[in-house]
């Protein structure tokens, strides 16, 4: 039974192979093989949620609220029920089970019921005929809103008499790092920083806007196509808001045009799986991209204080740190996010004294939640500033003093957690000092190139 | 006057979820009677290239041709549940379960190659399209024969692998603890030109260190890392949210803008490999790694070229130029001091 | 709809006769249609009737009449940029039409159209400004030709009557010893809205400035000369010196507002260093 | 609901002759995606800004979140659907294969046409003008580099092999 290799060389399927897919064969990992998805995505065949179309399909809106705070008084959507091909005007009465979703906590409303907290909290949603239809319905919901004083910013979310944007309080959540003896660390310091960093919303900008499909099969199952990070987590939260059982609902990924944290949580997939349900027919919901904006998570301002002491001999002896972090009007992530980020403040480096906490902070801005980085995108911009310009003040080269106080196996990190042999900062950090004698470079300056 | 200066910047990450927040993942495999393997796995694919990953893994760890594996995603209806994707945890914690699942259907492969090589099967091993005697090269069956054998006898063609990383929280007043399950690690460094009378900077250079543990696919981790520094990029020098008395005043792609062909330079991935032996094959996510360090790397040659330390996201020529004491009136955001922000009491 | 009905228009004739047609009722010429179709899926704007001049020959092209360089409304951005009367005679229309969006923008955007749109940060407008350009109107009975400055008369305000039509864009061919030239900031290397615009237009004799022009855009609510920088720059000798007074004098014009791309200040301080920038390209090509 | 918008559109599209009645009065993105279900052609902003509309008219690039449907009614429009098939690839297509050029995908048809685009107009671009020619299409995932060389070794394929990438001769 031997020798019948040959035997499995396969016809390749595509002509005119590309280099890539001659060189692969077996024993892959470590060769860059060509992507399982990409003939699909080069020649436009790939199908992502926006893309589908059923037969007796209807097409989704929603309406987004125009206020940062304010009460709801009432909801007219007699106009829009009016117009003709509209088959559905959803309001958060019409939710048949809970009214509410979250990837952390539950905090968030499907659809806003008696009260909005942010501009482009979905309030109503409708389904018609065509796109212009359903527009046109969306464009005659009269919601009258009674303003309610609002905070924009975390640090005065957190001062005393500060509009509550939930019944709870303005704090999310609160994390400490307590790591050795910050006074004493900075006593041995010789060099000390301290500087405020502030950071900005960032938006994903996946090139795909958010979209969702959904319509029952023949089972009775509800079925929802979307382009979702997490399927399964999706399922779950449209079963409880439509009153059904996890197992009548099925949530499946098409093509993702992008997410980088965006579509961790339920983003149309409540909403489309609603009008569905409730009309019986196929629905697509597709946001644009002004929409999207609006209504989805974004990055996390922030506003750091920090300060950073080094001694003599050139050596991290302690940093201390606060955190606000802007969470906008729902928590999605943000109790991890700013965790996460009060634990990496100090950057790759050991610090044999740390300590820092984190606000993250409701306000009536935008949803902040996940996107690549996860809070440490922004304390990296922290702890990047403070360790050069402690270099420059101690006179040493940035990736001397960064080498020299990297965390190596054996070191510990902020929890206290020892480091394994898996520690490669030193390793990517001689890495640049090697590319730099590769590339002629110096940290020497200025270099002026032209009037 | 136009001025060059370097700037690095490094980072870790903690790799997956942290904090007791469930960290798991599941594949299923099942063989075809033609010796060709449908993988399916909860997590979905993003533009990531995790299906691709995972169609490696199984290939390398079944020694079956790359091209044979196929792979079902994200869907309740069909695939296990494998946890979200984010967190750079894909290669990490997904990976480990597809290999699981190789390991899982390996089991009653093994025995029934053992059966007819006449060999304990604990000394087969999976390669080239073969299982063979890892003492005896010449007892060995091809995969898809093998495969053809297991279905005729009625044998266990399905495998199934699980891989769990939910960690302990830390201490809720101090955060001490073993808060991840594993780290990522990476360092850049960026040349730039800033145009100190028009407050433009355009980044010459910009090159990432990252530790991939393993490269799996170099084409993908070089991918990741060009794409997620050039997000990193956007974020140092363009991207900024206008939200005013709540509102989102440029919510729009021509208001809000992203780094165009014409922003970026050709950002040179260095891949580093530190092994992790809790990764795949040593892997570790390379995601976020990429994207997190590259605005204080900016930053840092802004420092290095001019002298005057950015502090606040983005470097945008607007704000460049008030650095630079070119403008009239003072950055209104400066107003925010140490008395606004006091240190919490120990 | 964003629409209901669409007309197309082969000649000039035809396209009057069109517009004549739906008087009276809410009709809409569109030529690269960039701006307006984006305007009505918005809903900015609405329109019954669109009447489409991208194929009205009278209105296509660029061509030399006697010492006048005419450019059709309905021309590109892409034919103008390419155009070698263009490239000659008045190189900062090339340059600004290539800064105009990106390749597929300039393939359908049209001259006539951001005329007609009268946006304050329409990159190529300041540089018709700077070459004294008119504009040429027509209706089933007459043309009238006006001058681009008088055209546009407010913020996204123009001097065109019902049934009337941009027909095309006239100007001198600038004489010997000219230079032109066109500087765009803007916040991206690609596809951006300015932030400010320059275009200067200016002659050398003997080593002296006798003629300039210099217009801003995106710094008032139209787009603007400047009168301060023009009587610093006339009857001097080109200089690293003169170049930065003459950015100063502009700064005095400027009425910028702050707005998503920028504040005041800033603007008012890009206006200096990109008068000075396109004033001094100006000069090069004006000497060479 | 209006039925009096009809429109008779007869276009070829991809190489073929279409003729059909077609509610008027929208762009050519959602002719093209609605009634032809060409997919392919995606909208990321519907603002003129992203590319990923990018489809031929005539043989230019133009966007079509901002062209008229009825603009299209005698012409030829090419989408990414008309351009190589699974088992055979355009160049440009196979070269952003090759080179890693694709990650999410949303772009790349856009990219892809825009490209074409370019390579029709100028065979030997340089970087700059590579860049040049996808500057009005933005991508999120890859950071351009792969896209970039990608659209560089197609050039070389083609004219190493005599073509001009024109679409039509790609295909047939």
């Amino acid at each position: 039974m031997t020798g019948d290799k040959q035997a499995l060389q396969k016809e390749k399927l595509i002509v005119g192979t590309p280099q890539t897919l001659r060189e692969t064969d077996f024993d892959p990992v470590g060769k860059s093989v060509v992507r399982k998805d990409v003939i699909p995505k080069v020649t436009g065949k790939a199908i992502y949620a926006g893309d589908l179309h059923m037969p007796g399909m209807l097409i989704g809106k929603v309406l987004l609220s125009a206020q940062p705070h304010a009460l709801i008084k009432g909801i007219d959507i007699s106009a829009a029920a009016a117009v003709p091909g509209v088959k559905a005007v959803l309001t958060a009465q019409d939710i048949p089970g809970e009214n509410v979703f979250g990837i952390a906590i539950p905090d968030q409303q499907v659809l806003a019921d008696r009260k909005v907290r942010f501009i482009g909290e979905p309030v109503a949603v409708v389904a018609a005929e065509d796109a212009f239809a359903a527009e046109q319905a969306v464009s005659k919901i009269r919601v009258e809103y009674e303003p309610l004083p609002a905070v924009f910013n975390p640090i005065d979310g957190l001062k005393p008499g500060a509009p509550l944007v939930h019944e709870k309080g303005n704090i999310l959540y609160h994390t400490k790092v307590r790591k050795g003896n910050i006074e004493k660390g900075f006593d041995e310091a010789s060099v000390i920083v301290e500087n405020i960093y502030r950071t900005a919303g960032q938006d994903h900008a996946p090139i795909e806007p958010e979209a969702g499909f959904s319509w029952i099969d023949a089972e009775g199952v509800l079925n929802v196509f979307t382009s979702t990070q997490y399927a399964f987590r999706d399922r779950r939260q449209i079963a409880v808001v439509l009153n059904l059982p996890m197992n009548r609902v099925r949530v499946a990924n098409m093509t993702m045009g992008g997410g980088f944290g965006r579509k961790d949580d339920v983003t149309t997939e409540i909403l489309v799986a609603l009008l569905a349900w409730k009309t019986g027919r196929p629905v697509r919901l597709v946001y644009t991209r002004h929409e999207a904006m609006l209504t989805q998570t974004h990055r996390h301002p922030t506003y750091v204080r920090v300060r950073t002491g080094a001694n003599k001999e050139g050596r991290l002896t302690a940093m201390e740190g606060v955190i606000y972090g802007d969470t906008g009007a729902y928590s999605s992530l943000g109790i991890f996010v700013i965790k996460k980020m009060a634990l990496h403040l100090g950057g790759p480096y050991y610090y044999p004294n740390y300590k820092s906490d984190s606000f993250s902070v409701y306000t009536n801005n935008p949803i902040y939640g996940p996107f690549r980085g996860f809070g440490v995108l922004q304390a990296a911009v922290s702890h990047e500033g403070q360790i050069d310009e402690l270099a420059e003040k101690l006179g040493m080269d940035p990736l001397e003093f960064r080498l020299k106080n990297c965390l190596r196996p054996g070191l510990s990190f902020s929890t206290g957690q020892v480091m394994t042999e898996a520690c490669g900062i030193g390793a990517t950090l001689e890495r640049l000092q090697q590319y730099m004698v590769e590339n002629g470079l110096s940290f020497e300056r200025p270099q002026e190139v032209s009037a | 006057m136009k001025l060059r200066g370097i700037g690095v910047g490094a980072m870790m990450y903690g790799l997956g979820y942290g904090y007791a927040r469930p960290d798991f993942s599941a594949t299923d495999i099942e063989l075809a009677p033609d010796g060709t393997v449908t993988i399916w796995n909860g997590a979905s694919e993003l533009g990531q290239g995790l299906t691709t990953l995972l169609c490696q893994l199984v290939a390398q760890e079944l020694g079956i041709p790359y091209e044979d594996t196929f792979i079902i995603s994200a869907d309740t209806g069909r695939t296990p549940d494998a946890g979200p994707v984010s967190a750079s945890r894909s290669t990490y914690v997904q990976g480990n379960s597809a290999i699981k699942a190789c390991r899982d259907l390996k089991g009653p492969l093994s025995e029934l190659a053992g059966e007819l090589l006449k060999v304990d099967p604990d000394r087969l091993i999976y390669k080239d399209g073969l299982v063979q005697d890892q003492e005896d090269p010449n007892r060995s069956i091809s995969f898809h024969n093998l495969a053809g054998e297991m279905h005729k006898r009625g044998r266990r063609v399905r495998g199934s692998g699980y891989h769990n990383i939910t960690t302990a929280d830390v201490d809720p007043e101090t955060s001490q603890g073993d808060a991840y399950a594993s780290y990522a690690w990476a360092s850049q460094l960026a040349e730039v030109e800033v145009d100190t009378e028009m407050g433009l900077v355009t980044v010459l250079r910009l090159a990432s260190a990252t530790d991939a543990g393993k490269a799996i696919n170099p084409k993908m981790v070089e991918g990741q890392i060009e794409g997620g520094a050039v997000q990193g990029l956007g974020f140092a020098l363009m991207e900024e949210m206008k939200v005013e008395q709540g509102e989102f005043k440029n919510a729009k792609l021509s208001t809000y803008l992203i780094p165009t062909a014409a922003d970026v330079p050709m950002v040179e991935p260095l891949i580093v490999e530190v092994f992790d032996p809790t990764g795949p094959y040593g892997a570790k996510g390379v995601a976020e790694p990429a994207t997190i360090p590259t605005a204080p790397t900016i930053f840092n040659a802004i420092t290095n070229a001019t002298g005057k330390r950015v502090r606040s996201t983005p470097a945008s020529p607007e704000r460049v130029l008030r650095l630079l004491g070119k403008l009239e009136e003072e950055e209104e955001e400066t107003q925010l001091t140490f008395e606004d922000m006091p240190y919490p009491e120990p | 709809m964003l629409y209901q009905k669409y007309e197309v228009a082969q000649t000039l004739a035809e396209a009057l006769s069109l517009l004549e047609s739906h008087n009276g009722g809410n009709v809409r010429l569109v030529a690269g249609g960039t701006d307006l179709i984006l305007q009505l899926h918005e809903r900015i704007l609405s329109a019954e009737v669109l009447v489409d001049i991208s194929r009205v020959s009278e209105m296509r092209g660029i061509r030399q009449d006697g010492d006048e360089l005419v450019i059709g409304a309905a021309t590109t951005y892409a034919e103008i940029y390419h155009s070698s009367l263009i490239q000659n005679h008045a190189p900062l229309l090339a340059e600004a039409s290539k800064k105009i969006g990106a390749v597929q923008i300039q393939n359908m955007a049209t001259l006539g159209g951001n005329i007609g749109n009268a946006s304050p940060a329409a990159d190529a407008i300041p540089c018709l400004y700077a070459l004294d350009a008119d504009v040429v109107v027509a209706s089933p009975n007459a043309e009238r030709r006006i001058p681009v400055a008088e055209f546009h008369q407010g913020y996204r305000k123009i001097d065109l009557k019902p049934g009337e039509l941009i027909k095309e864009i006239r100007f001198a061919i600038p004489p010997e010893g000219t230079g032109t030239a066109f500087y765009k900031y803007a916040l991206r290397k690609s596809q951006a809205i300015s932030v400010v615009d320059a275009a200067v237009c200016l002659k050398i004799e003997d080593g002296v400035i006798r003629h300039a022009a210099v217009a801003l855009g995106a710094v008032a609510p139209t787009i603007i000369r400047s009168p301060e920088a023009e009587a610093v720059l006339i009857g001097e000798p080109p200089s690293e010196d003169l170049f930065a007074r003459a950015g100063e004098a502009a700064r005095k014009d400027a009425r910028p507002i702050d707005d998503i791309r920028g504040s005041a200040s800033f603007r008012r301080y890009l206006v200096a260093v990109c008068v000075s920038h396109a004033v001094r390209s100006a000069c090069e090509r004006a000497v060479r | 609901m209006d039925e009096n918008n009809l429109v008779k559109m007869t276009l070829t599209v991809n190489g073929e002759e279409v003729s059909m009645m077609a509610k008027g009065g929208r762009r050519l993105l959602d002719f093209l995606r609605d009634d032809l279900h060409l997919t392919g052609s995606k909208e990321g902003c519907g603002e003129g800004e992203c590319g990923s509309c990018t489809v031929l008219l005539d043989g230019h690039s133009v966007l079509s979140c901002l062209t008229p449907m009825e603009r299209a009614i005698g012409r030829s429009v090419v989408t990414i659907e008309g351009v190589g098939s699974p088992t055979n690839l355009h160049p440009v297509q196979a070269a952003l294969l090759d080179e890693g050029g694709v990650q999410c995908g949303m772009c790349t048809p856009g990219m892809v046409i825009s490209a074409i685009d370019l390579l029709q107009r100028n065979p030997d671009p340089t970087v700059e003008e590579i860049i040049e020619g996808i500057s009005g299409n933005l991508c999120r995932c890859t950071g351009y580099k792969k896209i970039i060389f990608g659209i560089q070794h197609a050039a070389e394929e083609l004219r190493s092999s005599g073509r001009t990438g024109m679409v039509k001769e790609a295909t047939r």
